[in-house]
């Protein structure tokens, strides 16, 4: 970080529009900033305050025809960029500035091999010939690591893993070289692992070709890894912008200090100062599940036989205490999910779960139905689960007419608490989902699940989506909830400084089984087996000083669970290593 | 106690308001109104038709064909003209809209009801239940329609409401199967499971949270599906397994008289008109409630 | 892919039995009697019996159909009441006219109604957007027989660019296909903008802008084959609403297919072809859809054949 | 041999069209409208007409006797006549192909013409393979005897069930011997596409000398009749088949050039209004009558352009035995209402017509509906396929009235008789029958008989006025109501030449094409 020279690119004055049902609002108010060659800036806020919309002002890409630019100059180099025709900005697209979206799944178009989809930019930009551009796009690819890149070159999207999506990703953008590379969230999607890998990626292809960068993130490890320069922005406007060491030494503005104050810390949790290690243990277990598993079988041949079977969950045993807290944590396709789903109810299994002392495959539908009440579900992304096209109020009085409660009025009252309870207005039932921010959304998801008054709600990556601030009072609430009802959380996420946070005992997961299970400080403090040792690794570090050279890299993909019938995974066994702290065999 | 949890209100927009019925916003929306005056002067039509000229609608009259026996293009006399029997032919236009309706809204809107209603099922309920009624939807489809149309309409005897069920029978198969798909790709979404979980029942499910969304297809098909049922019956009535004349309906005063379209284009121009001017307005009526309906629209000219 | 198909084929010869059996069942149910059609007006009771006995009419229904099954099974589709040759020659030297004609109809839907769809998509909300969406209702509500009419005054009597109806080469195709398949270009033209417009809005698509790629390519090459794929399984459908409009469009071009004989044939209850036309068809329409499947993962690598 | 037109130019090619497809070329199957003169041109019969007439000639027969009782003809073949297949035709074929249309086994629609010929039943029963009735006196002489005597017989010997096939060739084909036709015809086949064209060349070794005159016509299939229309009008055809069509009508008739091509003609058929005697309230006579009287004619002729002529009786004018005289019933409301209220139905009733569903018939049928209306009856209309009107016709309690267009009565062969049996005789009256008025007269049956038993043909006139009267009889019973006798517009192209009742004979529908030529060969 020597004193860098000419500025690459400069905005000044952006103001960005957005037509809504009341008119035009200002999404980007009065926002300048300056990007020097070989930089690197991250704008960080919370959601919904413009990072996006700045990112495709730049890129001229803002959605159609609702946002537009309404006033501000943007340079890249002396070039005008808000002057450019269509014709002209598309040179610069791709070729000058490119961009990383945030959803490796999405962005990759599904129907075109990865070679193409590499390949075209090339040529739409140079003139290479056909054969030259598949040289470039194969050294590109090699560039960002990936392995056998050449036979890679014909395989479709679908084929790779999200790690290796935005890796293709990033190989696109940097194929031609551009001056400035835009990242918008580029690792929110990502697990841990993965995402320290690409974020590596980037720091050394910048390295290498002096690339300017902007990276949006939300999150604060990520920013003191990797910025040279901070931009913290909120409500459409830059609240503060420095140096990264100065931003996170010396916050100037409240919303600076608040933001860096959520940011869950491993070993210095925020969120809960006493260990409750020394309770006394808690009498009865409000959920039990014993040697659960899910398969799911895949059928081929001419009668379509089951010839296949993913063995998502093979075995997995633990139970919950009522005000207790389980985090289950583990790479992508570890087979989390899909235990919470046979919690809920959502897929078949064998094995037992009783919760509340009746076991959920019970024989009677009423039963069944009452057993259902007892478990709720917050899934990770709240505008998924919520259906669209209801209004949120009547989404979360749903389960109450559902279970029986069929007053209208009663429904109305116990809503409008439920809101109140969450932190939102009443008046707010009248909305649409589409209308609330992530967090907010998160809110009626809570609500909803707390309408029955559950012993035991599932968090499903129920905070993996939000932005530092918004998680950290959701994780508040949460907590809250847990004082004031003492349900129970099954507690599922990839983030390990979250699950330090708020777990009382964690449970890891690898390849649909439980390698290791203590309390949060047997774990965390003490972790056994080596898989937890590298998911602990991979967390960033929210602190510019403590800025590591190099990621704690996975192997390269996880081992399949799809396995041919009556070829069983072995099966683990877990060992007592001191205080109900259990380990399993490294195998 | 209870510690007071920040109020989340970053991204509050929208101060609720008093939302404007589906019907204000409807007519608020200048293509939709002119769909609906459309409906509705078609149905007024229908419905006066007695009234509103002053012919009979089967009255062979005498000075309604020429002496050569060909009918007479629209005058004052016969707004419209007269058809090959010297009947006023605006006079039937507006007694065949009865039938049109009933075959274009009605039959249409049962095929619909059957398909969507199969679709939805076989789509959310993989099984035994899905699996047997997507055969029989397979079955139904290998049927090349128009004969079964013909079989079922021959076997019974033919009147305006066996008519409609027929076409009913026949054309629900192509909505079931687009409905089926969408429906298994939307049995898929989470908000799904979410419902599955707070316990929702099936019918629950399948009515209050997938059919809304099925909404834009079966719009889709519900308003292409008015002239193409409108043209079967007349398929039919031609086959002599339609509504008996002289009962008239749009597609069977086109069917009679095509072959006349060189000499009285009149005979085919207008129930053509008539036909195209319902399905369009349908149309325009569905796609503003299409976007109306969707909360995500909102806000969209 | 063996073991698919294999699987499928299974299937679709259980449709074609159920099928078979609906039909036959419908078909016995129908007032008209064949008997009397074939023994002609001048003929005494006995005559009628006589042949009633000769063609197993008189048997019971369950009777009929395994005879009529186990002859299909030899590929034998008997001998036609009225034309009295065998149904297998009469559809076999119908059948090609009838598969080019499909061929040519569906092109032409394809050609017309994809690029009308293409460009209202793209043009969403214009009034060019509007013009195409009233051309496509137009193409829906059209009477066949009078668009056919239509076409062949203006292109083949009046310009004499085709010949007047009948079968050979190219230029005989050109009106026939044109009029079958203006009809499903207008639903084919409503798919495809609604589901171009779904595309659209996705994110590889701004993916592809952000790459700098031309309004072509973008259009083209990453949009087109994700907006096609509920249009391939439109085709299997298709192919039975098609099996109803060739009768018409066959008759106006003289075109030697199946339809006409399909429409004689139930003219005159003759009940052989109808259900050899029957089962010809819904084995086209059976392999229509097999065909969509299968084309699918071609488009759509995601989508695997299971 | 009866003279050949001495303008007639030899060679050349002409185009034929037709809509449906030709079923059959078997002459002992084919009964379309479409195969029926195209048989005639491949097969020859002991008998046939004068071209362009209605007038009986022997045509593979040299000559013929009737025995006195007029139960006995014996016909004296022709020498040295071809099958197409070269070998020379005997008496042995004349018997083996009526044995053929007689065996159940052929299924013959029209065996029944032959049920006069001694040991009809047996064999119709299954009991025996040859007609017992039919004797081969030697090569060139084949004797009929008959259980009856039938003065029709020599006109059965001219339809085309009845011409000669050749044994050989049908027991080379089999079933399929109506795609492979072998018979002594003017022209041969030479080529069947199915579905798309038949062709039929001049057989160069046909026994009356100097015909056919043309050497090729193509029959095109599939054709509807207004492009085929179109298509003449573009000199592309010669004759469409299926003639002018309605819509068309109006814009040839106004047009003097293509006026001047239009040949008109009478034709052996009648349009008529069956009443189910034995259905309630149409057991009533005066009932019958009332229709009878109701009916405006002229109104019904107007809306098919005035291509037909009022009819009063059953038989069409061109009929040997049509009653001039005979006035019929007149077009007067005010009667029939009063006939109605006489026959206990003041306010009318209501009833069923059928109707065959192809254009115009369901327009007639509205109109005959309207005039119906007119006195009080409201008719329903059931416009179905063909095949379902004849089901509901043979059927006692099926339909009470049929308008019979489209399906019903042209003329087998020019003789009064062929109008009654089937259709107004008590043989018909059965069910599956063709008598859908379900009247049944014993006593005219049996003057029928009588009439048909007057063989001598010097005795003609005499027979004729039989068959009037029994006419005029059952037009007092009136079962039926006669609208029209329709007339035959056939429109040809310019070059067409020869004498214009060969456009519009009685029996080769559409033309003759034996005797028809092009003008312009060289
Ligand atoms: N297509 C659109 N139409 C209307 N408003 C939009 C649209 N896209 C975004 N907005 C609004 O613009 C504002 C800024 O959105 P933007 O996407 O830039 O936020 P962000 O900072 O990137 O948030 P996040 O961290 O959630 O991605 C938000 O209030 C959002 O609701
Ligand atoms: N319906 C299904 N059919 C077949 N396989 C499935 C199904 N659902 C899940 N799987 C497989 O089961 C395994 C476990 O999936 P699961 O969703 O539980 O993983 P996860 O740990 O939740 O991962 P993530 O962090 O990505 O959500 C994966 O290999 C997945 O592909
Ligand atoms: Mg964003
Ligand atoms: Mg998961």
């Amino acid at each position: 970080m020597t004193s860098t020279p000419e500025p690459i690119l400069t905005i000044a004055n952006l103001r960005v529009s957005v037509r809504g049902e009341e008119g035009a609002r200002e999404v980007v108010s009065d926002l300048s900033l300056t990007l020097k060659r070989g930089q690197t800036l991250c704008i960080a806020g919370e959601s919904g305050s413009g990072k996006s919309m700045t990112a495709l002002a730049i890129m001229q890409l803002l959605p159609q025809p609702a946002a537009r630019i309404s006033a501000g100059k943007i340079h890249l180099g002396a070039t005008e960029l808000t002057a450019l025709d269509d014709r002209r900005m598309r040179r610069i697209r791709g070729d000058r500035i490119a961009m990383i979206f945030q959803e490796p799944m999405t962005s990759l178009n599904p129907v075109l091999s990865i070679g193409r989809q590499l390949t075209e930019s090339i040529e739409a930009h140079t003139s290479l010939s056909r054969d030259e551009a598949r040289q470039r796009a194969i050294e590109a690819l090699k560039a960002v690591r990936i392995s056998e890149a050449e036979s890679r070159l014909r395989q479709f999207p679908h084929e790779l893993s999200g790690g290796m999506r935005q890796r293709v990703m990033i190989a696109m953008a940097l194929a031609l070289e551009p001056d400035v590379l835009i990242a918008d969230e580029p690792t929110t999607a990502l697990d841990v692992t993965v995402q320290g890998e690409v974020l590596e990626l980037l720091r050394d292809l910048q390295q290498k070709h002096g690339t300017s960068v902007i990276l949006i993130t939300h999150d604060m490890g990520v920013v003191a890894e990797m910025a040279d320069r901070v931009i913290i922005m909120r409500h459409g406007r830059m609240v503060e912008e420095g140096k990264t060491s100065d931003i996170f030494a010396r916050p100037q503005a409240h919303y600076t200090r608040e933001l860096l104050a959520a940011v869950p810390r491993i070993g210095s949790g925020a969120g809960r100062q006493e260990s409750r290690d020394a309770e006394p243990p808690r009498p009865a277990k409000v959920a039990e599940v014993t040697d659960l598993h899910v398969r799911f079988d895949l059928r081929g041949g001419v009668f379509g036989r089951v010839t296949r079977r993913v063995h998502a969950v093979e075995g997995v045993s633990f139970s919950i205490a009522p005000n207790e807290t389980l985090a289950l944590v583990g790479e992508s396709g570890c087979g989390k999910s899909t235990t919470a789903k046979a919690l809920a109810g959502l897929v078949p299994y064998s094995g037992d779960i009783v919760v509340g002392g009746r076991n959920l495959s019970g024989p009677g539908r009423d039963e069944r139905k009452a057993v259902r009440r007892d478990v709720q579900m917050i899934f990770q992304d709240p505008y998924a689960s919520l259906d669209p096209r209801m209004r949120v109020g009547d989404l979360v009085a749903e389960p109450l007419l559902i279970h029986g409660i069929t007053s209208k009025e009663e429904r109305r009252e116990r809503v409008a608490a439920l809101f109140d309870r969450v932190g939102l207005s009443s008046d707010q039932m009248e909305l649409y989902p589409h209308e609330f921010s992530g967090g907010q959304r998160q809110r009626v998801c809570i609500a909803r699940a707390l309408a029955l008054r559950p012993k035991l709600i599932i968090a499903d990556e129920s905070v993996s989506a939000l932005d530092v601030s918004v998680q950290a009072r959701v994780l508040d609430l949460l907590k809250e909830l847990q004082r004031e009802f003492g349900v129970a959380y099954l507690f599922i996420s990839h983030d390990m400084a979250v699950v330090e946070n708020v777990s009382d005992r964690v449970a890891v997961m690898y390849l649909g089984q439980i390698v290791e299970m203590g309390t949060r400080d047997q774990v965390f403090s003490n972790p056994r087996h080596p898989y937890t040792r590298r998911l602990i690794e991979a967390v960033p570090v929210p602190d510019p000083a403590r800025r590591r050279s190099r990621f704690a890299r996975l192997d390269q993909e996880i081992p399949s669970a799809t396995r041919r019938i009556g070829e069983a995974p072995l099966k683990l066994a877990l060992s007592d290593v001191g205080n109900g702290h259990l380990v399993a065999a490294e195998g | 106690m209870t510690s007071p949890i920040a109020p989340d209100l970053t991204a509050g927009r929208m101060p609720a308001k008093a939302r404007a019925g589906v019907w204000r916003r409807l007519v608020k929306r200048r293509l939709a109104l002119l769909g609906l005056v459309i409906v509705a002067i078609v149905v007024a039509g229908a419905i006066l038709a007695p009234w509103l000229t002053g012919y009979d609608p089967n009255d062979q009259m005498f000075d309604g064909l020429t002496i050569e026996g060909s009918p007479l293009p629209p005058s004052a006399k016969f707004w419209l003209g007269t058809d090959l029997l010297g009947r006023d032919l605006l006079t039937r236009i507006l007694h065949g809209a009865r039938t049109s309706l009933i075959i274009g809204i009605v039959a249409n809107g049962v095929a619909l009801f059957i398909g969507t209603l199969v679709g939805v099922t076989a789509g959310y309920f993989r099984g035994w239940i899905g699996g047997a009624l997507m055969r029989f939807t397979d079955l139904m489809m290998a049927f090349p329609a128009l004969l079964l149309a013909i079989c079922l309409a021959a076997v019974f005897q033919p009147s305006l409401w066996i008519v409609a069920m027929v076409i009913a029978l026949v054309n629900w198969v192509q909505t079931a199967r687009v409905i089926y798909t969408e429906t298994s790709s939307l049995a898929e979404r989470e908000f799904i499971d979410a419902e599955r979980t707070i316990g929702a029942s099936a019918p629950r499910i399948l009515f209050r949270h997938i059919l809304p969304h099925l909404l834009p297809t079966i719009i889709v098909w519900g308003t292409l599906g008015i002239s193409t049922t409108v043209l079967l019956e007349a398929t039919l009535s031609f086959l002599g397994i339609g509504v008996q004349p002289p009962t008239a309906s749009w597609g069977n005063i086109i069917f009679e008289n095509q072959t006349y379209f060189q000499a009285a284009p009149w005979l085919v121009f207008f129930p053509g008109a008539a036909i195209l001017a319902l399905a369009l307005a349908f149309n325009l009526i569905g796609d503003a409630l299409r976007d109306i309906l969707d909360p995500t629209q909102r806000g969209r000219e | 892919m063996i073991a698919y198909l294999g699987r499928r084929l299974i299937q679709s010869l259980l449709i074609l039995l159920g099928v078979s059996l609906i039909t036959f069942a419908l078909l016995y149910l129908l007032p008209a009697d064949p008997v009397r059609q074939i023994a002609g007006r001048s003929a005494t009771p006995q005559t009628v019996e006589n042949i009633r006995q000769q063609l197993g009419l008189d048997q019971p229904f369950i009777v009929q159909y395994w005879h009529y099954l186990t002859r299909l099974v030899s590929g034998n589709l008997g001998r036609s009441y009225i034309q009295r040759s065998e149904v297998t020659e009469l559809i076999v030297s119908r059948l090609p006219a009838s598969l080019l004609l499909m061929v040519g109809a569906i092109l032409c839907e394809l050609l017309i109604g994809l690029s009308m769809g293409l460009i209202a998509a793209v043009k969403r909300g214009t009034a060019t957007d509007q013009a195409l969406m009233v051309a496509s209702f137009i193409g829906v509500s059209a009477p066949q027989f009078v668009v056919g009419l239509l076409l062949l005054y203006v292109f083949a009597v009046r310009l004499s660019w085709f010949p007047i109806g009948g079968y050979g080469t190219w230029r005989h195709l050109v009106l026939p296909s044109l009029t079958m398949g203006i009809l499903g270009a207008g639903w084919y033209a409503r798919m495809m903008r609604s589901s171009m417009i779904d595309v659209l809005r996705q994110d590889y698509v701004r993916t592809a802008r952000a790459k700098g790629l031309a309004r072509g390519a973008i259009i083209f090459r990453h949009a087109l084959p994700n907006a096609i794929l509920p249009v391939v399984a439109m085709i299997g459908i298709d192919i039975g609403i098609f099996m109803g409009g060739i009768v018409v469009v066959e008759s106006v071009f003289g075109w030697p297919g199946i339809g006409q004989l399909a429409w004689q044939a139930i003219q005159r209850v003759d009940i052989p072809i109808i259900m050899g036309v029957t089962l010809v068809s819904a084995f086209a329409i059976v392999l229509g859809n097999l065909l969509a499947d299968i084309i699918a993962p071609f488009i759509d690598p995601r989508i695997k054949l299971r | 041999e009866d003279a050949v037109d001495p303008n007639a130019k030899q060679g050349g090619a002409i185009t034929i069209t037709y809509k449906d497809d030709v079923a059959t070329l078997d002459p002992a199957i084919g009964y379309d409208w479409q195969n029926w003169s195209m048989i005639k041109s491949l097969f020859d019969g002991l008998m046939d007409y004068e071209p362009g007439t209605t007038n009986l000639k022997p045509d593979l027969a040299e000559s013929y006797e009737i025995s006195p009782d007029g139960k006995t003809f014996t016909f004296k073949l022709r020498h040295g006549v071809k099958f197409h297949n070269g070998r020379e035709m005997t008496a042995d074929d004349v018997k083996y192909s009526l044995d053929r249309v007689t065996n159940p086994k052929t299924q013959s629609p029209g065996a029944g013409f032959f049920g006069s010929i001694k040991g009809y039943d047996d064999v119709a029963g299954g009991k025996a393979e040859t007609l017992s009735g039919v004797t081969v006196v030697d090569p060139y002489t084949v004797k009929f005897e008959l259980t009856r005597p039938d003065a029709t017989f020599l006109h059965v010997m001219a339809i085309n069930f009845s011409h000669v096939v050749p044994k050989e060739e049908v027991e080379k084909y089999g079933a399929d011997f109506g795609k492979h036709p072998v018979g002594t015809g003017a022209f041969k086949l030479a080529e069947w596409t199915l579905g798309q064209r038949i062709v039929f060349e001049r057989n160069a070794d046909y026994w009356h000398k100097g015909l056919p005159h043309l050497d090729k016509i193509t029959f095109e299939i599939g054709q509807e009749p207004i492009v085929a229309l179109l298509r003449l009008q573009k000199g592309e055809i010669d004759v469409p088949g299926d003639g002018i069509p309605p819509a068309k009508f109006q814009e040839v008739m106004a047009d003097p050039e293509q006026k001047a091509r239009v040949v008109e003609g009478g034709q052996l058929h009648t349009g008529y209004v069956t009443m189910n005697t034995t259905m309630a309230p149409f057991d009533n006579v005066k009932v019958r009558q009332a229709v009878n009287m109701a009916l405006n004619k002229a109104r019904i002729i107007q809306i098919i352009n005035g291509r037909a002529v009022p009819a009063n009786q059953p038989l069409p004018p061109s009929m040997p035995g049509y009653d001039k005289a005979y006035k019929g019933y007149p077009y007067d409301v005010a009667k029939a209402k009063a006939l109605l209220a006489e026959a206990g139905h003041p306010d009318g009733f209501e009833t069923q017509l059928f109707a065959m569903n192809t254009d115009p018939n369901p327009r007639i049928a509205q109109a005959i509906q309207q005039d119906l209306a007119a006195i009080g009856i409201k008719a329903s209309i059931q416009s179905l396929a063909q095949a379902n009107v004849i089901a509901a016709g043979g059927d006692k309690a099926g339909a009470p009235m049929i308008w019979s267009g489209g399906m019903a009565w042209i003329a087998d062969f020019p003789d009064p008789s062929n109008f009654y049996g089937p259709i107004l005789g008590c043989a018909g009256a059965v069910p599956g029958g063709w008598n859908w008025s379900w009247y049944c007269n014993k006593d005219l049956d049996a003057k029928a008989a009588e009439a048909d038993s007057v063989v001598d043909p010097a005795k003609a006139a005499e027979r004729d006025k039989m068959w009037s009267a029994i006419y005029d009889k059952v037009m007092e019973d009136a079962p039926w109501a006669p609208v029209f006798n329709e007339q035959r517009f056939t429109m040809k192209s310019a070059r067409m030449g020869g004498a214009d009742n060969l456009y519009v004979d009685p029996v080769h529908i559409p033309i003759n094409y034996d005797n028809v030529y092009v003008k312009d060969v060289q």
